[in-house]
Parts: C-alpha cells; structure tokens; sequence
C-alpha cells in the first residue's frame, strides 16, 4: 500500500537525540500509509521553505454537525495528492483521558482503515485527535467511531470538549469530582457542542484544587477549581516526622505561605485558617501531614483566553464558593444566563471574558443576576470615574433614572 | 479486560463514553478515598488510599505527534504490566496504572526499549506542551513538533531526574493564536510573524467579506480602498503588529513569510495557585529566526534559561517567581539577553507596566 | 535674627529667596552632616550630627487656613524659643528648631495655649492634606476645611500620641482634581459630583468653544447639537460619569448641585517606597451626602477605618499593606462598608483589577 | 475697618473642638478686614446652600506674567462685594520652607495692606498662598513682594512651583541636596515659570529618599528621588544595642524586608545589597544603626499626575540612578529635550505621563536618546503585539523600513 520512500535529510536529523521523535511516528505510518507518506513528503518540503504549506481551511463536516472536523488541504497538491485533503477529527476523549487497551486498539483499528493512522494523543483541548484523512472517510470514520461509544469534539463557535484533571480517580486533593462534572457538562451541552451558536468558541475546564493541574484559569471561559472553606486538616505526628526527616519547615513552609498565616515553633504548626488563601502550598509540601479541609468545592472563574485579539485573559472569580453535586442545577442556570446574555449581546468573535470587560463586570452581574461581592476583584476601583445611574431632582428629592 | 461493543446504526450526540468503563477496579475502589501520595523516583508515583490500598503510576515522555503502531504498542504494554489500563495525562504524556509494585521496573525497562523515557514528575520539567505547526496548520509561523523534539532532546536530563527547585513547565505555540497554556509558562516558545500581510485582490474579492476583514484588526492597519474601480483592502504597514487576525478571517491576506517568521520566548508565567498567583509569561528574546531542522539558537536560548535559574532560584521557587525575587534588570544581567526598545509595552494598558516606584538594585 | 532688606524697583523672574537666608547657625554648619534622629515624644524629635551637635524640632499641628495673626503669633514664638527660626512641613504643620532642648517643653505649653497641639510624628495621624472648598474654588463638591476640621477634632489623640501600628496618612481634596496626593493616601475623602451638568445655552455661545468642550469629555457624553438654528451641546446623561472635565474648560457646564455633591471615601494608597511599592487608593464608601457643619458620616466613617486598621494591623503595616495582607473581602467584613457594584472598577484598565486567581479566603 | 460681625451659626460649630479652626483664623481677619468678613460671610452661605459661591475663574495677572494669580468671583457679589473679585496670589516659597520670624512678618505686613490678611501655609504645591485680593491689589502687592526678594509661583500651563523635602538640611537621609537643586530648577526655569507655553502643567518635586516626604511620586511631572548604589552602612554595636531593646529584628525587620535579602542569626545582620531595593525600611527601623551607602545620587521617575481624564498616573523610573551635583547638567539636558518634545506633540492639556503612554514609552525615549533598560518596566510585556518597524525582502534579504 505504501508510496515511493521519501527523501527527507531534514527531518530525518529530528530521528537522532533521546526524546521520542514524531518524524520517527510519521515515518512508521507512512511505511503502510499513503497519507503519512505524503505528509512526510510535504513537511520536508516545508523544513527546506520554512513556511507552512497549508491553505487556510475550509468548512468540511459530518451530517447533522457544525464543528469536530478541521478541514485542511495542501498547498501542493499535485506533488502532494495523499493530502490534497487532510481533515483532522477531534474526538471526544472520555473525561480524564482514561482507557483500556482494548479500546485504544478499536479506535486504531478505525483510524488505520479510514485515516492516516497517525494522531495527538491529545490536542491542546482535550480531544483525541485523529490527524488527517480526505473528505469522503469522515462520515463511515464518525458512524464507527459512534458505534464504539465515541462522538465528535466541538471547534468553530460552541461549546468545546470540556476536559479535567484526573481528580477523585487518582489525587488526594480533589475537592469536588472533577471527572464526574466533565461527564455531566458534556453530555448536557450535546447540542451546543456539536452546532455552534455562539458568538466564539466557550471552554470548559475543571481542575479538583488550586494547582490547577489542567491550567483551566488560563485557557478555559468558564474555570471551575475545586477548594475548601473549613481548616486544613494537619496530622501533627506526620508534620513532626517531616521535621525530623529534614524538611526546613520554618523556611520552606511557613516563609513562602503568601498568606503569611502559618507559625511554626519547631515542634508544632499552626494555621491561621481565617487568613489562608488555600494556595495549597503548604500542602504540596507536606502532603502525607496536611490536606484540604473537610467542606469542599469549587470556585468558578471566567473568561480566560488566549491574546487574540485584545489580549490575553486569566479567568477571574465569578461565584467565590459552591459545593458541586448532581444535578448541578445551581451551575447550569448560571451557564444558561450567561450563554443567553453573551449569545444575545457579544460580538462576532468576541469572548466572554472580552465582553465582560465590554460591558462593565458590574453590568454583567446585574445582567445574569449575581450579586457583586469582594472576591470578585483583586481590589475596588482606583479611579472615581462611577456611572451613577440615578440622581435627586431639585424639587421631589425623589430619584430620578437618567 | 473490559470490552466495549459496537453498536448499529448512526447515531448522534452520544457523547464521550462514560470514564468508569476505563477505570481500573483499584480507582474505582478508591475513588475519592486517596489520602496521600508520595514520588518514588522519577516518573513513579504511588497513591495510597484510606483503605491502605496502592496505585502506582509510571510516567513515560511522548511527542503526542503518535502513529497507531505506537498507540498498540503502549495497549500491549498495558496489558502486560497493568491489566489494560493506561491514561495520558493534560502534559500529554502517558500514564501505566499498576497495582503490582513489582512490575514497576520492567515496565520501565520496556518503556526504555520502545524510545519513551519515564519521568516528567515532580521537580523536573515535563513534556512540552505544543500545538501544530507545519504538520497540520495554515497559520503556523514556526514548527511546533520539531522545535520540541530538539529542545527536549537537550533536556532530556531535566525529565528524567528530579534536581530542579521546582517544576518547570515548556509550552510552544506556532501563533499568536496561541493554542495551548502558553501564555502561562515558565518558558513558552512563541512563532511570531513580523512582515505585514500582503493582499490578495483577487482572491478577496472572491471569498473575504470587507468590513469583516477591516474589523478585524485590531490597530486600524486594514482600510478598505478603491482598486480599478473594485473594492478591496490596503494594509497600513507602520499600524500593524503582525497578530494574523486578519488572516484568520480572510485567507487572502496571507502573513506566513519564511524570512521573517520566527520564534519569540517568553518566561515567568504560571497557572497554578501555589505559592503565589498565576502569572502571564513575559518577553525575554523578541526573535529568533526560523532554523530548521533543529533551531540550534532555540535550543541554546532555552537551555540558558533553564540553568540560569535552576543555579540561582530557591527551593520551591517557580521561574517567574525567582525573577520577581530578584528583579527584572537582575533576569537581563544573569541571562545575557540584551534588553530593547521591544521589552517595553506599548499596547492597551502599557502603563500599567511601567516600573512606578523606586524598588531597584544597582 | 538674619533681616531681609526691601530692594527699590519693580523687578520680574528673581524667583524665590535663597533657603540660606533662612536656616539656622545650627543647620548652616551642620548641613549634609546629620548623622540619627530619635523622635523623644510625641511631637518632639531630635537630629543628631557626626559632630555632636543636636537639633530640636517641635512640630504643631496647624488648620494650614492662617491668619496674618496667627503668623505673627509663630513668629514671636520662633523669636522667644528659638531664635526666629521655623519652617513648615509638607503636610502643613509648622516646625520649630531649637538647639536649647530646656525650651521644648515651655514651647509646647505656649503653643497649646494659642490651640495647636504638638504631635503628628512617628507612628501617628498627622495634618490632613486638604485644598480649597468651598473657601475659594469653583469646583467643589464639598468644603475642604470643614470637614478637616470636624475629621481631626474626632481624630486628634491620634495626632498627639504615638500608638499607631506604622503612619496614617489623611488627605482630602474637594474635587476629582484632587488637588494634593489624595490618590495615594492612607484615607482620602473625595468630594463628588453625581449630577451630569447642565448646559447654560446663551452663556455657552458667548465664552465657550463648542468643539474644546466637546473633545474634553473623556466618555463622549458631551454631543454638539443645533437649537434653535444656534450650535450648542447636549450631555448623553447617561455616558456621564461626573468627572467635571466639560465644566473645567466651559463655564457653561454647571456640574455643582447642593442634593447630589458630597463625599466618597478611598483607603490603602501610600506614596513611601517603604516595604512595599507606593500604591493608589481604593474605593471605600462610594457616597456620603454633605452634611454641614460638621458632617457627622464622614467623621465616624474615617474613625471606622482608623480603629479597625489600629486594632488589626500588625507593626509597620500600613493600610494598604494590612489589607493586601488580609484580603478585601476581609476588609470590607471588618469594616462593616457593603460592597456594591460601584466598587468594581469599570473604567479603562478595569479588566486589570478583576481577581485573576483562587487566592480567597472564607 | 471692619464691617458689621456676621451672624454664622453654621460656621460656629467649626470652632468647637480641640483641632486648630479655620473659622477662627477667618474671624480674626475678619475683625479688621472687610474682604474676610465677606469671605466668612459667602462661607455661611455655602454651608446653608451646599455649594461653592465662586464662579468659574477668568484670567487676571501681574504684568508680564502668564500664572501665579488664580482669578476668582463671587456668584453673590451684591451680598459680598468685598469679595466680588478675590484671586489668590501664589508665591515661590523658599526651598524646604524656611522661614525667619523676620521674613515672615514682611510678608504678614504686605498682605495686611494688600490682601484679606488669609493664607495658606502652604498650596498643596509649595506655593505660600495669599488668600484672596481685589484685581487692583495684584500689582502693588507684586511689587513689595519682589522689593522684599520674593516672586509668584506657577499656575497655568507652565512649570509649576518646585518643591523638596527638607533633605540635607535636617535629615541623615538625604542622598543628594534636595534644596540646592529645588532653588537651582526654579532659578534655571524662571521664564517657563512665569510664562506658560507648555500642553500642559509641569510639576517637579525633590524627595532626599525612598521615604519621599514630598510625595513626589505621586503629584510631579518629574520626581526626583535620591537614592544609593552600594552598601547599607551598619554599626554593627547600635543593631545589638536595638536587639538589646528589645525590637524584634528578625520579625519586624528582617521579615518585612521586600527583597528577601536579609538574615538575621540573633546576632549579627547579613544584608545581600546587591538584591537590595532600597525601599528604606530596615534604615527607618533602626536609624541609629542602619544608613544609605556612600555612593548616593538619585532616581528620576517621570509622569505623576492626578485622575483628571484618563486616570491618576504615578511616576515611572527614567534614569534608574544619577549623580545631582552643580551645575546638574546632565539633568537639564534630559529636561529640556523632554519640554521640547512635549511642547511640539502634545495635545492641548496633555500632561506629559499621558503623552508618553499616548506615544509609547519606547518612541518616548528613543526621540529624547535614553537607552531603553529592565528598570524602566515592572515587567516586559505580556503581549506579543510588537509593532517591528523592518523586515527582510527576499530579493535583497535587506531591511526594509516599513
Ligand atoms: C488542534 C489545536 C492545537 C493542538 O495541536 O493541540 C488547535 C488548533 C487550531 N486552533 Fe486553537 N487549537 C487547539 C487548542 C487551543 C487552545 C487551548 C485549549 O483549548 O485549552 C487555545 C487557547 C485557549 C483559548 O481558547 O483561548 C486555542 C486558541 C486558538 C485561537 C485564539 C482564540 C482566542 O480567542 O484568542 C484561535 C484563532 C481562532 O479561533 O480563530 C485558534 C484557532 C485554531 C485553528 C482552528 C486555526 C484557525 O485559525 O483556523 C487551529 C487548527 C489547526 C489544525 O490545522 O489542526 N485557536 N486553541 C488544539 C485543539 C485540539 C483539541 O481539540 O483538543
Ligand atoms: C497528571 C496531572 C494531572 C492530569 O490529570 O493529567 C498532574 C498530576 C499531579 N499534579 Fe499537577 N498534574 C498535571 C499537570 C499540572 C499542571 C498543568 C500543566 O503543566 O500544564 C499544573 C500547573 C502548572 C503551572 O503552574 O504552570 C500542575 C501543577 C501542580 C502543582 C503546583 C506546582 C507549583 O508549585 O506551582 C502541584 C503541587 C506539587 O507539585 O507539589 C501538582 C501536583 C500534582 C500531583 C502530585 C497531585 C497528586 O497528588 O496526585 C500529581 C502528580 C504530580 C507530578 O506530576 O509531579 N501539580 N500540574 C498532570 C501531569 C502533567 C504531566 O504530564 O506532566
Ligand atoms: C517633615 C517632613 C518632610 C518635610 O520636609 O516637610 C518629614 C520628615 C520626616 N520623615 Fe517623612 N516627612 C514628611 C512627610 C512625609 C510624607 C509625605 C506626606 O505625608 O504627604 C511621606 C510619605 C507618606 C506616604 O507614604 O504616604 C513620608 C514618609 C516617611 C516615611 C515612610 C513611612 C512608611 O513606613 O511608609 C518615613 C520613615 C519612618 O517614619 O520611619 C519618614 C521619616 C521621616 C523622618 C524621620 C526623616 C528624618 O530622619 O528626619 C522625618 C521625621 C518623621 C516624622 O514626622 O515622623 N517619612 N513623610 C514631612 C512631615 C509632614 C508632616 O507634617 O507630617
Ligand atoms: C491651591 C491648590 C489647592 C490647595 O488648596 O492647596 C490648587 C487649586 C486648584 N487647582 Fe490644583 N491646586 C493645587 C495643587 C494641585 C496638586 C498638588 C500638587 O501640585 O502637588 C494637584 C495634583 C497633582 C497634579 O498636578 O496632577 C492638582 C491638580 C489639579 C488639576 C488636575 C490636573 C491633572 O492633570 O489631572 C486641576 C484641573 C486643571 O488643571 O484644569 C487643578 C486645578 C486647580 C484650580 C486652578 C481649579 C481650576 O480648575 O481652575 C484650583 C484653584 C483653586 C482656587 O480657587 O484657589 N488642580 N492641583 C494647590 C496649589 C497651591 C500651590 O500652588 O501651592
Ligand atoms: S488539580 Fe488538584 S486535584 Fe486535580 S490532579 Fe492536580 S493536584 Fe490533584
Ligand atoms: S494553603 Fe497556602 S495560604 Fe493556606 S496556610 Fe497553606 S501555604 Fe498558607
Ligand atoms: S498556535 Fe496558531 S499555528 Fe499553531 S495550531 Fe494554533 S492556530 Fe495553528
Ligand atoms: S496582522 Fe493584525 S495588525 Fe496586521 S493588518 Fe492584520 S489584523 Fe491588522
Ligand atoms: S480639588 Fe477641585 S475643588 Fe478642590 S481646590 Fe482643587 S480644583 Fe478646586
Ligand atoms: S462631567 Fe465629565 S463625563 Fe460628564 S459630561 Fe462633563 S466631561 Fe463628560
Ligand atoms: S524624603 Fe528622605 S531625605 Fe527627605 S526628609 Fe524624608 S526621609 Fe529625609
Ligand atoms: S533597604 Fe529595604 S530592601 Fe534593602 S535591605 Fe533594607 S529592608 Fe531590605
């Protein structure tokens, strides 16, 4: 089945060195596969050019769906024909990207008879993503990925694959179960994830504690972090033991706490539990002696994104604290607000953290009924620039709405 | 074993398949019940549960770029140290799930024979988040997998021991579109374009709508003009910084130009809590020109970075919390990198970054 | 006691009399030498030089509004203790300088007895820095001395003892000029305007520049409009956020109004480099009606913030460094002040101020 | 002299309480001077109606002056005409604001003839302030001011009255002579003093030290803030001396220490002074122990100004350390290139911290020849919009300027 051995000085220096190589996983590929060999051919093309050799992508897809296919065809197709067509399929992976052999080999065994046999165990997203085939395979590669229990990931303007850490399945730390949340988003946003509607792209993401372990304040709409309200729970007899095992706890405990609300008097440790900001510092630190206090849940943070085109975003605190349970009720009446107000009134291509800036974070509030609180900001306002809204008439004294 | 069926006929909005079919009984056992973990060399973790059970965790590098053969590869090694069972973490490395403790270093062993180092836990650096470059992208400005592939070739030691003062987290995006936590890495490697976009008329005029391209820059570089009488687009030059949005809304206006597309880096940021707040990464070298196969002064600018302050950071101390230590005139003096008009901000909130008090060192 | 003679002719551009003239021999000889001051009580403190000699300043507390009267007052005081030398403050309270330390203490009697308490050094309220009001400018949307007075009669243990937990810095400024350093100070009461102004149509025409008052609006709320076939403007009320700019340049543009003008008060800035890096001050109480004479809310909302930072703060933490220690949503707990949605910054760099982390407490 | 006692009930509450009143300074003036009789009476007024009785500002002067009077009119000049005019005169204090008993009485004496008797001691500039006069007051009251050796302050779009902290003269701090270089700048700058012809105001203030009495960071167009670059100078016998005392070094100086740089081992201080930043608060703590280095000069930061209209700026470091010593020329070099530059391409009210944001701070400097460096910048940017002014052409692989 396989093409002609192609010539490839370049990539062939990325086979040497010691870190697994990915010229060396096209290479097996395209020993069988036609596609993989002209997406080697081309990708040698493109080390001697230093340019991409990738048109702009056009909107390819599966029936009945808008997003889950990039479309992407070669900028040399006669030289290239196994790629003239090279669509990726984002899959979506199951929530904490756990499997099994067995189906690792199934979704091979249709990625070798469709595709190009080569993928991204895992996109930047979350999706397992099968990288390239022509137009005509994506219908029979998506009717067998269904009948494996598997379905397309989001792209375009909707809901993305949302994706977490492994949480309760593997961590100590998860305040809330992170997997389970995933399970329940995706499934309940089918719809929005499959046909765009929005403004931009919304992404989910959720981490079980403040380390963030999927970095979901940077890069994900709607953050959803798991914490605690209560006390560390400190097993002094594990806190001596660190000591005595040569933790300096003074300096590399309690002298990097930001909260400055840990003492340590060389035989006991003791927490200002009202002042710890639950960085979880101290706990990763000593985590057979601490661990996160006994009322968990999550913080839920929106608007990260990447810089284009205003800038990057961070996610900031939307609702400081909620305990996470099924039916999620209280977070998909929130979601729903917010969808219907951004969906109503963004931009075209205008997240949600650019349009709560837009519209004022105090207006947005208002909009989808959250009441403003302190957690909210990093500090009230410095400029006395306030939009008052209402103001004394001479002769009622009564408010007036300007 | 378990098994998944297939079914019958199309279907939709089925959704992922639930994640309790991939878990080990062990996880499920002990889901929500772990109670510590300890790191027992690099790349192997056991996590104890309240029921005293243990799960190991071996962790093997990847270049995420894997062929169908690799993926069976790492199905046959799960079933044969860890009954089938494997995940690949958010880094996008892979994870064995063991229950038998004495199986640990042969999976290791095999791992080895296969090209797929274990480590990337604790204090060492993982894998290089990245993104597609020339392998799949229309807007890529550098490669993403070759670039990776030479810099963790050099520090490949930093993976497999555990000798940094914290972990050091590698993320490159071929774009300003910037897929992936770039923007939050300790080290993040960044393609940047630098010629404006050059314009298409013809093709624009047959698949770009005008105002949607005018609007989508961000300077007010795009204007429309009157070309023999048709409408079309010119390109401002001195207004434009090169960010692609317009070029992401009209493929007529084409940015990519293997002259001056290239690499930027960037350091400092993070995502997590610990210890201090997240933080975005900031410029440290505006560009380096594209030099493949293997960016030789990529390499060699990264390497810097991470020994300078694997030498000079303290315990625990993330790089972008060293430098705020230190200081920025300090990270410019130790790194060598020459400091230039292009450090300085110049877009929206500018002055917010401007050094407004008198805390320096001399 | 040096004399400065009366010259003849009417001169320009002399500029101001060299300080020299006024300096103490003690100073004169010591300048440039001194080598540690002691602050001995509250109000005195001593500067010692390399060469023994020691230097004695009284400080008083001073309304900064003085009479002819009250100067010549200090003067003869100056003549009787000291030589005829004194000299005022940044913060406008007058100093005197000894060499003859047997004479602090009948100087503090005697000026006591003319009504200006000694104190305002070291670790405690001193002098608030205030402007004009009603006394003299156009602008205000309150009075300046007034409420200064009322503030200080509250505070004014703080001021002659020395039990703060570090420095507690008051300014007051009766308009968003804010003439004086109010935007960076410990507490700052802010007069406001909360009424867009009104347009004086026949004045308007006669001494304004239509466009000037137009491009003065920061929020192009300021709109020239025709009426009655003459151009004038109009004001979108509710793009106006009261900022005065359109009054400052066009007298046409009332924006004083007796219902809606009145106090806001704003806590945490500091201007030392001291520990941490200056920084602005935030908003605190967004609106106290004016309530002349002695404006009741204002007084017991400063003594508030003044107590519940005095009980908290640990040694050296000023203000704003106690609040960045314990949080804002602690503050506002504390304090008692509700937090509303005017707190949230909505202004050009809000995004900035938006809490980017899970660093909370609860 | 004095016309009928006022009725102020208002105004008498003001002079209950222990605070110095104001009302009663105005009383006194008052009994002798018809101006402060009507000023006490406008005063009552506005405390009845809630509101100033002044109205907009008009342009009076001394001849050959464009600032230093600040023009002022009753809204109620029938009630008070004494003062329907009453502008206030601002006067160029001596450095540091010394005085004699013998000075200040000449000008007591002036003011008496010419004035209301009320002043400020002194504007929140520096400027000794005469509270108020008639239009026909300004120019004999000009005259006996410069017979006796003083001269008006700035207002208007000129540079404004330079004011410093006592510095040398009273304070072991001082690391450069804040009045010598306060008299020399008002000295050298006596025509953009008097004659305004900027966009804008431009305000300088001199601090001896980081502790910047004059809040010069805050409220100039360039601060000026003395700082050093070499060692802390410890008396190693006063430091035990206060650990003897009983100050708790190691909490309350050590550990508020911004730059991490001190230890303490209960006996001896180690300073790491290359990671020093100066912020002065282990020398404020112990003064009898601690002091500035030897190599002393100053930090040059630019841009203060308050929130009026596009938010309140501080300074920002320019020159990270220079040495200020006759005939400072290095320093009106920079200055004057900074007002031309400022001068030319301001807009209309556009302070120069403004201007620079408006323009960037890297063209700033490039147009005044100051080599960019790390201390300028809290940090470099965070975003990747760097507007590169060349590129290469592939013909020529030359510059191209764009
Ligand atoms: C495949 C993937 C990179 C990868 O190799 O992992 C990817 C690839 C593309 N991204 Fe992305 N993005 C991918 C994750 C991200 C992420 C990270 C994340 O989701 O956690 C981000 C940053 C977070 C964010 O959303 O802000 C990201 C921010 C962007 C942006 C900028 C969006 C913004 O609002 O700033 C664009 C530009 C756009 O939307 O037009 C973009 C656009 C694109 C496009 C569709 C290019 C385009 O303009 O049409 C790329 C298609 C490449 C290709 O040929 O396959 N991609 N993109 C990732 C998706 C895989 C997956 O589904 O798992
Ligand atoms: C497996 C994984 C989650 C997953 O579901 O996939 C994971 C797992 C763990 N993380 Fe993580 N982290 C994982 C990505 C992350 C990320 C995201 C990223 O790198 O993109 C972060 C944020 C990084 C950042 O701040 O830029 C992250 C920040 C942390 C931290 C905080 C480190 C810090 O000091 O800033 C800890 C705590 C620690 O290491 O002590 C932590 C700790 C842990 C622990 C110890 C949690 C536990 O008790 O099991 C796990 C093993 C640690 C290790 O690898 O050393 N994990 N962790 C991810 C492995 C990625 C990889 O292959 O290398
Ligand atoms: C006299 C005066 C300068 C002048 O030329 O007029 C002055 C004089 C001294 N200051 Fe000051 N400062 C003076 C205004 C200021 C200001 C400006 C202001 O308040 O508007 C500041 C900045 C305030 C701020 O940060 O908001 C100021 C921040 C300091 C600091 C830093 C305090 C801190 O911890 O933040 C010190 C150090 C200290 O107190 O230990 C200091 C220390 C000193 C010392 C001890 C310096 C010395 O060795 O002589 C002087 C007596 C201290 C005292 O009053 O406790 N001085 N000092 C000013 C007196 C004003 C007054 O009447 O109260
Ligand atoms: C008298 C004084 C207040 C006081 O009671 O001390 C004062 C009074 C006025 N200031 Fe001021 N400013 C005074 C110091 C300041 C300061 C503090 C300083 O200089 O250190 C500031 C803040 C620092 C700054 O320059 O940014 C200040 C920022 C303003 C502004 C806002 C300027 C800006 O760029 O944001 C205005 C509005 C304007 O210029 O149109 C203003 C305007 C005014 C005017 C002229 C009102 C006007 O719009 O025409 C006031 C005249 C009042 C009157 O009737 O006498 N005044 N003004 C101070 C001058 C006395 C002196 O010469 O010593
Ligand atoms: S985010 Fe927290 S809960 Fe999730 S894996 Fe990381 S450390 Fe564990
Ligand atoms: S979790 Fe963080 S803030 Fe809380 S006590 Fe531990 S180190 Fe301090
Ligand atoms: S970073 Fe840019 S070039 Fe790379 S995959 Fe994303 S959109 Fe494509
Ligand atoms: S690349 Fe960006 S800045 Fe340049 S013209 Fe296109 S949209 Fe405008
Ligand atoms: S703050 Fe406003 S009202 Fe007060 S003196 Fe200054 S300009 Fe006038
Ligand atoms: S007060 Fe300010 S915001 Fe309102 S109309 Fe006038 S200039 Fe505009
Ligand atoms: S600024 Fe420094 S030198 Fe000047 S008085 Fe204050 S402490 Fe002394
Ligand atoms: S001056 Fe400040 S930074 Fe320097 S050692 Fe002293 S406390 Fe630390």
């Amino acid at each position: 089945m396989a093409e002609k051995k192609r010539s490839t000085p370049q990539l062939d220096e990325l086979e040497k060195g010691s870190w697994p190589s990915f010229v060396k996983e096209i290479k097996t590929a395209a020993e069988k596969n036609p596609m993989a060999n002209d997406l080697l051919g081309q990708l040698e093309r493109s080390y001697e050019d230093k340019i991409s050799h990738w048109k702009h992508g056009g909107i390819v897809g599966v029936l009945g769906y808008g997003g889950g296919i990039i479309g992407r065809y070669s900028d040399l197709p006669e030289e290239f024909p196994n790629v003239s067509h090279f669509h990726t399929i984002r899959i979506n992976q199951p929530a904490g990207w756990f499997y099994t052999s067995d189906v690792l080999r199934k979704l091979c065994d249709i990625w070798e008879k469709h595709g190009s046999g080569l993928t991204n165990m895992h996109g930047s997203t979350g999706d397992l993503v099968f990288l390239g085939t022509k137009t005509d395979e994506l219908e029979p590669t998506f009717n067998e990925l269904t009948d494996l229990g598997f379905d397309l990931g989001g792209s375009g303007s909707d809901v993305r694959t949302p994706s977490c850490c492994c949480g309760m399945a593997r961590c100590e730390w998860a305040c809330y179960d992170t997997m389970a949340l995933t399970y329940f988003l995706t499934m309940h946003y089918q719809d929005e994830l499959h046909r765009p509607a929005f403004p931009y792209k919304w992404k989910f993401k959720m981490s079980g504690c403040p380390n963030d372990c999927v970095a979901a304040i940077a890069r994900s709409d709607m953050s959803i972090i798991g914490t605690w309200r209560d006390d560390i729970q400190v097993d002094e007899a594990a806190v001596t033991e660190y000591a005595k095992s040569g933790v300096d706890i003074q300096k590399d405990v309690v002298g990097n706490c930001p909260a400055k609300c840990m003492e340590w008097d060389g035989k006991k440790i003791k927490i200002d539990n009202k002042a710890c900001v639950k960085c979880m510092h101290c706990i990763n630190a000593m985590p057979k002696a601490l661990a996160p206090g006994k009322d968990r849940g999550a913080c839920i943070l929106i608007g990260a994104k990447a810089p284009i085109v205003e800038g990057a975003l961070l996610s900031s605190v939307l609702i400081p604290f909620i305990k996470l349970v099924p039916p999620y009720k209280e977070l998909t009446d929130l979601v729903e607000k917010i969808h219907e107000l951004w969906a109503e009134n963004g931009k075209n291509r205008e997240r949600v953290g650019e349009f709560i800036q837009r519209i004022g974070m105090g207006n947005f509030l208002e909009a989808i009924g959250v009441e403003p609180t302190p957690e909210m900001v990093a500090h009230p306002r410095e400029n006395p620039y306030v939009f008052y809204e209402e103001y004394f008439e001479e002769d009622s004294e009564d408010n007036k709405n300007a | 074993m378990p098994e998944v069926q297939p079914k019958q006929k199309r279907k939709t909005d089925i959704g992922p398949p639930h994640y309790e079919k991939f878990l080990p009984p062990i996880i499920k056992e002990n889901y929500g019940k772990w109670k510590y973990h300890e790191v027992l060399k690099p790349g192997v973790m056991v996590t104890v549960s309240e029921t005293g059970a243990r799960l190991y965790t071996v962790r093997a590098g990847s270049p995420r770029l894997l062929s169908i053969d690799k993926i069976r590869a790492y199905a046959d090694l799960a079933d044969k140290y860890c009954n089938g069972y494997l995940r690949f973490t958010s880094r996008h490395n892979v994870e064995f799930l063991l229950t038998d403790e004495s199986k640990i270093d042969p999976l290791i062993r095999a791992l080895d024979a296969l090209g797929h180092p274990v480590g990337g836990m604790a204090n060492s650096i993982s894998s290089i988040v990245h993104t597609q470059g020339w392998v799949h992208c229309h807007s890529s400005a550098t490669d993403a997998s070759g670039v990776v592939k030479a810099v963790m070739d050099d520090l490949i030691l930093y993976f497999t021991e555990m000798k940094l003062p914290a972990k050091l987290r590698i993320a490159l995006a071929c774009c300003l579109n910037m897929c992936g936590a770039v923007h939050c890495s300790d080290i993040a490697i960044l393609g940047i374009h630098r010629r404006p976009p050059k314009v298409n008329r013809d093709r624009l005029k047959a698949t770009c709508e005008i105002p949607s391209v005018v609007s989508a820059c961000p300077t007010a570089a795009v204007r429309p003009v009157t070309v023999d009488g048709q409408p079309s687009v010119e390109v401002i030059e001195e207004r434009c910084m090169f960010c692609a949005n317009c070029f992401t809304v009209c493929p007529a206006m084409p940015i990519n130009d293997p002259l001056n597309d290239g690499v930027s880096i960037w350091v400092g940021g993070k995502v997590s809590n610990a210890r201090s707040e997240p933080m975005f990464s900031k410029l440290a070298i505006p560009f380096i020109p594209n030099n493949p196969p293997r960016w030789p002064e990529v390499v060699e600018a990264v390497r810097n970075l991470v020994e300078v302050w694997a030498r000079n950071a303290r315990k625990y101390e993330r790089m972008g919390e060293w430098i705020n230590r230190i200081g920025w005139p300090r990270f410019f003096e130790m790194t060598g990198i020459p400091f230039e008009k292009v450090h300085i901000d110049d877009f929206k909130h500018a002055g917010t970054t401007f050094k407004r008090s008198t805390h320096l060192t001399y």
